[in-house]
């Protein structure tokens, strides 16, 4: 589904991400982990094209989309979910999710995955608590029907049943079969838990990798206690 | 390397004064150096723009009103002393006399005071300044408001200058001087010494940002641009820090005007007004809004542009500024200074100008408009 | 008793009709780690915002004999009370030892303003060593990541030498590794002062927690130790969920791990 | 260091007479806004330095021009014609319009002993050794319009004009004489210069009935005075207009008919003479058929032919010498004859009132017949008082 | 009486064509922040296209109403251009849009000056708008009027495009967020132009009122700017309610102050005015807050 070869990319003239290739085969969840400041973030934005990459390529179903813009990546299938809880601040809660779908059945779907989120659709999202924002920026995403998702740290302010509440929603997609979901996430055992590959990167390049699942969570502890 | 970072700058200022006190009176004829007086003079309001902007964030789009409250304080004491030296102690300016009722009013008196008027040119804008800033900046004015805010100001100047013809000389302005604090205008020497006055008053000013850049309110400064809210979560109240910074701009841009009456020989709305002001700000973007010497050679630059341009092409010189004006700005984003401290930046390979970071593509950009607040 | 805690009563706060924060009543004590959780939205944020300055508030809040909603928030901060910001703030353009020399200089003259920093001071010496970024201390903070932004956070609130802190989600987005560091951290500088901590993440709160507050739709729904709280069936129902136990069986074990 | 003051300095002159051309400045606003009037003066002193150069030059020497632009600023005015004189060494410098860009030329021109020739009507109350006006003083344009009104038995007037400096200065003049003349002044409004919405005021002329309106508006501002004029219902059988700044090239420009108004000048395109049609007949020719001639533009082309007259009497380009010579020099300009008053450098023109057209010329309603000797400072007029309101 | 009417109504005409000036800079400026300063030459652009379309359809009485889509197309295609060539590189300055707009006025004003000519260009007012209707003693010109209602429809469209459609919301989400706008699949890109063309457009249509009154000069552009982002200012950013409410109370105060004592004095009480109203809502009329220092 999504390929990464050979990327390096970063900000200004200081690079931040050196020679990674990654792969999310079609159906696959793959998670990727590291210490802050890592480049984490950074090979999201570039994987959805808010970054140019400096070197390699960026490919989508086998084709390379380099070049694209983001919202023509979004149109291919990918969803992306932002690390920092953003949203549109001026707009209410509604607005932001009709800004993707007015589909009024699409967005009942949403909302019933997050109940929270029904007693805030008049207010302005901008008002929000830091955790209904991040609750509203998934929604938001899962309404462009991704096939795949890019999710920046899901969970961060995200109180902990609804925690489970989001975990068991990836399980279900991907269990579908019919979503592929790239995941950074400080919960390895959450991220390991939903995935069934990850990457471990430091200082901007991958210094390991493996299949998922609960055998994978010491592997993952050693290769990050660096 | 320590020690050309320390020390640099003042090497650079050092630079400045020799070719402005020294070089350019031995080589220029007395129009020219007195055309680079004028210039001067931008680059004196420039220095203050370089501190409010490109320090403190706030885009002063109206400096042509601090300009002209200098300007016109002491085009009114030498309009006076020109009055006295032919009329006795209690003689008035010709112009209240053609378009007025022959008499003067009240508050042009202190002004026949050359003491006063010194004062004036400094006190006015500080208090000016003071309460203009104290009301914006407590009401947490910024960004684009602040920017159009100013700019109406400027408008409301230059207009009440010219519906005041008796008080003012209207859109005429103060003009045919003849005395500067008792020196004659006209001699060649002495207007060498108030060219000399101005680019003395120049280097000083960039001495005093100098310092101010380099000291924590300099630091404090940039922190309360970049975030302002944050700053009160240090403990300090924001509008404080803008305002001593506005009123420091405002002090300057004063003086300059002060000193570009008698240079030019007349102050008039159209010096001061909302096209004046921007090219104020032209000056210190071209040169680097940011940087300590930028906004100072910008002004030169511009002033010696607008000159050069349009005797070389006096029909065509009003396209090549507005391509100046793009051509820099697309191009420049930090100003032209910025391209030789990049240069030496990548020469030290480090990069440790406090300028706006180059990407900041993480944030909306909302954010320097303040919609979101 | 000494005056070195921050007392809350009847504290409201309400937007356009919407009570965001109901009569809360709190008192926090120096020495020790105090924790706020509850479900988003119950008004965690509000509340440390009521006692800043950053919106208003009804009822009474006071530190060392000072009305705190009636103060400007920059005065509170020079009462001795920080705090950080959910989505860490930080001076993007100054380097990270700019942004921490700044944090201290709330008590400086205006004389002393002046004047350029020599050296640097040995506090931000020590927060640059207590926070780890030493090695980054000439970065521009902007470009630092999430994480060590939040770190940037508490540490000017080290060398702004805050008698009360008030941490909007510190550890959030920070590694496992990473937590148990600040976890650390604060519970070195939390004994002689006083610290709030906004939390979501349990198992954090498990390890550092002294007194833990869960707050439910702006009201106080319970207060005690981490134990009291988690076997709480009116916080499982509105905050840990059903699978309260199994999230913490499976904490416990990478504990172990760790 | 420096002298105080009281020796003034005169500039040594830097004019090289030596070569076989002469330098002439002008200095006219071809940007900002005043560059809507100014661009048709440095038309046709262009057209004037070409015809006069085909004729050989002035004292056998061909003129090259130096052209800068004013750019509407007065500070720039004072700075370019500094440098035609001292840099460029100039022998004269022609240009201006606005009050304020003479008034800010005037010192420099004074300290370099230079010379400049100013082509607009103005609002008097000036006389330099250094500047020659070649445009009507008020006892040219004001006072006769006044003359030509009582002679109309005009009881009311109202008075609108642009708030600067000329306006305001007419209309002092224009208030005393009417004082005189038993007229009434019902109204006095002024709008900045770059302003064109004269609705406010114009309704205040619906309610005052005035028997004339006395329009000293400048340029472009003067279009929106007239179309909200019309559109109240205003019109020449009502209260007519008289203007001193709408000219043949303005009156089409206003996108009303504005048949039946009046204007004050001392030229007309429509005035008759041979000398006016070489000139209307030479300015199609260069600039199109469709760009008529008027005042300012003639004005201008006068002022330099009167210095070619002036250099070749003093047979000398030297100021001084000039000066000495300039009593009495006359040229037959397209609006008559005019001759060089060498007391206050004023010259004496026909008072001319015209009604416009359908085809938006002038036609000579009044005329003072003779050439009006300027009187700048008004001192042959009993009731001026130039302290007075 | 008509002391009374007679500001209210020229002033309520004189605030329609500030409305429609702001109107557009509400769209380039108040929702995608762009300070762009050549949006009076936009206007000066429509005021030139009224008068070629005179000389191309030469019936004044329906030339005017030609006038307006192409004005709009004209001052629309000017407004796309300079996104493309320009403004698409400084989103993420906003405040420097502002100095490299300055210089693209000046281009513009160039521009006119040697196409044009520096004298002004008539324009005729069509017949149907030529007279006038007595209100309580003010003879209110049908131009006027004509103005009013222009406004009031260029208000209508606008408001409609914004509040009715898909793009409404993405031009809020896109200015508010540029990167999260273009990660839920909205085309920054088209949205920016299709916004700048509109808002450019709309000063286009502003241009032909204008013509009405002062027929056309390149330096026609320069009288309205300020006093048009002045009262987007004062509006509140992003609020179209605000703007109306502004534009209005702008041309009425001013029309008043101009009947009580002088245009100058008017507009120097105006723009005095304006900073002490922001002193008491500083951030203009309808900006919401939002939360917290973001
Ligand atoms: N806009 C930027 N400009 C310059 N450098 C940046 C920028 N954003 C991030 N960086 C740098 O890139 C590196 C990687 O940052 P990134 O945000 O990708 O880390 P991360 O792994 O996502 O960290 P975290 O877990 O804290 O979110 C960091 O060292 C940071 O300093
Ligand atoms: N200015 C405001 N106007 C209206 N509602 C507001 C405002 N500020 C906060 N709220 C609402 O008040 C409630 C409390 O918000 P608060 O941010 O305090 O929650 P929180 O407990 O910090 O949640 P989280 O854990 O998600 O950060 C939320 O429902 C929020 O939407
Ligand atoms: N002299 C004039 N018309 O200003
Ligand atoms: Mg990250
Ligand atoms: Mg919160």
């Amino acid at each position: 589904m999504l390929e990464l070869r050979g990327v390096s990319a970063g900000y200004g003239r200081t690079r931040v991400l050196e020679d990674v290739s990654l792969e999310v085969p079609d159906g696959g969840a793959v998670a990727v982990m590291g210490h802050n400041g890592a480049g984490k973030t950074t090979l999201l934005r570039v994987a959805v094209g808010l970054l140019p990459v400096m070197r390699g390529q960026v490919l989508l179903d086998g084709e390379d989309v380099t070049r694209f813009r983001p919202n023509k990546r979004v149109a291919r299938g990918l969803g992306y979910v932002p690390q920092g809880q953003l949203s549109f601040p001026q707009m209410t809660t509604l607005e932001n999710l009709q800004l993707v779908s007015t589909d009024r059945a699409a967005i009942d779907e949403v909302l019933d995955t997050f109940p929270a989120l029904r007693d805030l659709l008049a207010r302005r999202a901008g008002l929000l608590s830091g955790g209904q924002r991040q609750q509203l920026a998934i929604a938001r995403t899962l309404l462009t029907k991704p096939r795949m998702l890019i999710l920046d740290e899901p969970t961060e302010g995200i109180q902990p049943n609804v925690v489970a509440e989001i975990e068991a929603v990836i399980t279900a997609l991907t269990a579908r079969g019919d979503l592929s979901v790239l995941l950074v996430e400080q919960h390895v055992g959450f991220a390991l838990r939903s995935t069934d590959a990850y990457y471990v990167l430091e200082s901007g390049r991958v210094t390991s990798s493996g299949a998922g699942g609960a055998g994978a969570l010491e592997a993952v502890r050693t290769a990050m206690a660096v | 390397m320590k020690h050309l970072q320390k020390w640099g700058p003042l090497v650079g200022i050092a630079l400045i004064a020799i070719a402005l006190l020294v070089v350019a009176p031995a080589v220029l004829s007395p129009f020219r150096l007195n055309n680079l007086g004028k210039y001067v003079c931008w680059a004196i309001a420039g220095v203050g723009i370089g501190l409010a902007w490109g320090r403190g964030g706030m885009l002063v789009m109206g400096q042509g009103v601090f300009f002209g409250l200098g300007g016109y304080a002491m085009a009114m004491h030498l309009k006076l002393e020109a009055a006295m030296a032919t009329g006795g102690p209690d003689a008035i300016p010709d112009f209240m006399v053609l378009y007025g009722d022959g008499t003067m009013p009240g508050w042009w008196e202190p002004f026949r005071s050359g003491a006063f008027t010194l004062f004036a040119i400094v006190a006015l804008p500080a208090v000016a300044a003071a309460i203009l800033g104290w009301a914006i900046f407590k009401r947490r004015v910024k960004g684009a408001y602040f920017a159009i805010l100013t700019q109406a100001l400027a408008v409301a100047f230059a207009t009440l200058l010219i519906a005041t013809i008796k008080q003012t000389g209207g859109f005429n302005g103060l003009n045919q001087f003849t005395v500067f604090f008792g020196y004659n205008l006209y001699d060649p020497v002495n207007k060498k010494m108030i060219y000399s006055i101005a680019a003395a008053v120049l280097v000083v000013c960039l001495l005093v940002v100098w310092q101010l850049y380099r000291s924590r309110f300099g630091e404090l400064l940039v922190a309360t641009r970049d975030a302002e809210e944050r700053v009160r979560f240090l403990g300090h109240d924001p509008a404080n820090i803008k305002l001593v910074a506005f009123v420091v701009a405002a002090v300057m841009a004063s003086v300059g005007g002060a000193l570009f009456a008698p240079i030019t020989g007349i102050i008039s709305p159209s010096d001061v007004d909302a096209t004046a002001s921007i090219f104020l700000i032209a000056g210190v973007a071209l040169g680097g809004r940011a940087l300590l010497l930028g906004p100072a050679l910008g002004a030169l630059a511009v002033g010696y542009g607008r000159t050069s341009l349009s005797e070389s092409f006096p029909d065509q010189w009003t396209y090549f500024l507005g391509l100046l004006f793009i051509v820099v700005i697309l191009f420049f984003p930090a100003g032209l200074g910025s391209v030789w401290s990049q240069a030496v930046g990548r020469l030290r390979s480090v990069v440790r100008s406090p300028a706006v970071p180059k990407h900041r593509t993480a944030e909306p950009a909302v954010d320097d408009l303040e919609v979101a607040r | 008793m000494n005056d070195d805690y921050l007392e809350i009563r009847g504290l409201s706060v309400e937007f356009d009709g919407f009570k965001a924060i109901d009569g809360v009543d709190l008192t926090l004590l120096q020495g020790r780690l105090h924790f706020l959780i509850g479900p988003n939205g119950a008004g965690k944020t509000t509340l440390v915002d009521a006692v800043t300055g950053l919106v208003p508030a009804t009822g009474l809040a006071r530190y060392r004999h000072r009305d705190l909603l009636h103060t400007k928030s920059h005065r509170i901060v020079r009462a001795g009370i920080g705090r950080t910001f959910q989505t860490a703030t930080v001076f993007e353009g100054l380097s990270v030892l700019q942004n921490l020399d700044i944090a201290g200089g709330v008590h400086r003259s205006a004389w002393r303003m002046a004047l350029a920093r020599r050296g640097t001071p040995s506090y931000v010496e020590e927060a640059l060593e207590t926070i780890g970024l030493a090695d980054l201390r000439d970065k521009p903070a902007g470009v630092l990541a999430h994480g060590q932004k939040q770190w940037l956070e508490i540490g000017m609130l080290l060398v702004q030498d805050a008698r009360v802190m008030l941490l909007d989600e510190p550890v959030a987005g920070m590694s496992a590794e990473e937590r148990a560091e600040t976890g650390e951290l604060l519970r070195r500088i939390g004994r002689e002062r006083t610290i709030v901590v906004i939390e979501h993440d349990m198992e954090f709160v498990r390890s550092y927690a002294d007194v833990v507050t869960v707050m439910h739709a702006g009201k106080v729904l319970a207060e005690g130790t981490v134990a009291e709280i988690q076997a709480d069936p009116r916080v499982q129902e509105v905050y840990l969920g059903r699978q309260a136990e199994t999230s913490a069986a499976e904490a416990s074990q990478e504990v172990d791990h760790a | 260091g420096g002298s105080k003051s009281g020796e003034s300095s005169s500039a040594e002159s830097c004019v090289d007479t030596s070569g076989d051309t002469i330098k002439l400045g002008f200095l006219n606003s071809t940007s900002g806004a005043m560059a809507i009037s100014e661009q048709t003066v440095r038309d046709s002193l262009v057209m004037a330095l070409e015809e006069i150069n085909a004729d050989g030059g002035i004292l056998g020497k061909k003129i090259e021009p130096v052209v800068e632009d004013g750019a509407s600023d007065p500070a720039v005015f004072a700075e370019k014609i500094e440098k035609l004189l001292t840099g460029d060494c100039v022998a004269a410098v022609f240009g201006g319009w606005t009050s304020a860009s003479r008034k800010a030329m005037l010192p420099v021109v004074e300290a370099d002993n230079g010379l400049l020739f100013y082509p607009v009507q103005y609002e008097g109350l000036e006389a330099s050794k250094n500047i020659y006006y070649t445009g009507a003083t008020t006892n040219q344009q004001i006072i006769p319009a006044m003359d030509f009104l009582k002679s109309k038995g005009v009881k009311t007037l109202f008075l609108a004009g642009s708030d600067y400096v000329f306006p305001r200065t007419a209309n002092k003049i224009i208030k005393q004489y009417a004082k005189e003349l038993g007229i009434e002044i019902v109204g006095e409004e002024y709008v900045p210069l770059d302003d064109d919405d004269w609705t406010t005021q114009v309704s205040k002329i619906v309610k005052a009935k005035p028997d004339f309106v006395f329009n000293t508006i400048n340029g472009s501002s003067n279009v929106g005075f007239i179309k909200a004029y019309y559109e109240q219902g205003l019109s020449p059988e009502t209260s007519p207009i008289i203007s001193v700044s709408i000219a043949e090239e303005e009156a089409p420009a206003m996108g009303k008919d504005v048949t039946g108004q009046f204007a004050a000048w001392n030229y007309f395109q429509s005035v008759k003479s041979p000398t006016n049609e070489a000139f209307i007949k030479a300015f199609k020719a260069k600039y199109g058929d469709k760009r008529p001639t008027s005042d300012p533009m003639e004005a201008a082309y006068t002022s330099l032919y009167l210095y070619k007259a002036l250099v070749e009497k003093a047979d000398s380009f030297d100021v001084d010498k000039i000066n000495a010579a300039a009593d009495g020099v006359t040229f037959d300009a397209p609006e008559g004859t005019v001759t060089i008053d060498g007391e206050n450098h004023h010259i004496a023109k026909t008072g001319l009132i015209g009604r416009i057209n359908k085809d938006n010329q002038f036609d000579v309603v009044w005329s003072s017949d003779a050439p009006i000797e300027p009187d700048p400072f008004l001192k042959g007029y009993s009731w001026w008082d130039p302290s007075g309101e | 009486m008509d002391a009374f009417t007679t500001p209210l109504l020229a002033g309520a005409a004189t605030g329609a064509l500030l409305l429609i000036a702001a109107l557009g800079l509400a769209l380039t400026f108040g929702q995608m922040g762009v300070i762009n300063m050549a949006h009076g030459e936009f206007l000066m652009a429509g005021a030139y296209t009224a008068y070629l379309t005179q000389q191309v359809v030469t019936n004044t009485d329906i030339s005017i109403l030609v006038a307006l889509p192409v004005a709009f197309l004209v001052a629309g295609l000017l407004g796309l251009l300079l996104e493309v060539a320009i403004i698409q590189w400084m989103y993420r300055r906003p405040l420097d849009t502002l100095l490299v707009t300055v210089g693209v006025s000046l281009l513009l004003q160039q521009l006119a000056k040697d196409v044009f000519g520096a004298q002004g260009d008539p324009v005729h007012t069509p017949g149907w708008l030529d007279g006038n209707v007595d209100v309580f003693g003010y003879h209110w010109p049908y131009r006027q009027m004509f103005t009013i209602v222009l406004a009031l429809a260029a208000l209508g469209a606008l408001g409609a495009l914004l509040k009715y459609t898909a793009y409404g919301r993405q031009i809020r989400a896109t200015v508010q967020n540029r990167d999260l706008a273009e990660t839920m699949g909205v085309s920054t890109r088209t949205v920016d132009r299709v916004t700048f063309f509109v808002g450019s457009g709309l000063a286009g249509i502003g241009g032909v009122a204008v013509s009405l009154i002062s027929g056309t000069n390149p330096n026609l552009g320069t009288t309205y700017i300020i006093s048009a982002f002045l009262v987007v200012v004062a509006g509140g950013l992003g609020q179209l309610k605000g703007t109306v409410i502004a534009a209005f109370a702008v041309g009425i105060v001013t029309a008043y102050l101009t009947d009580w004592y002088s245009s100058s004095m008017a507009q120097v009480v105006t723009f005095g005015l304006v900073v002490v109203f922001l002193q008491l809502r500083p951030q203009g009329l309808f900006t919401v807050r939002t939360r917290g220092l973001a």
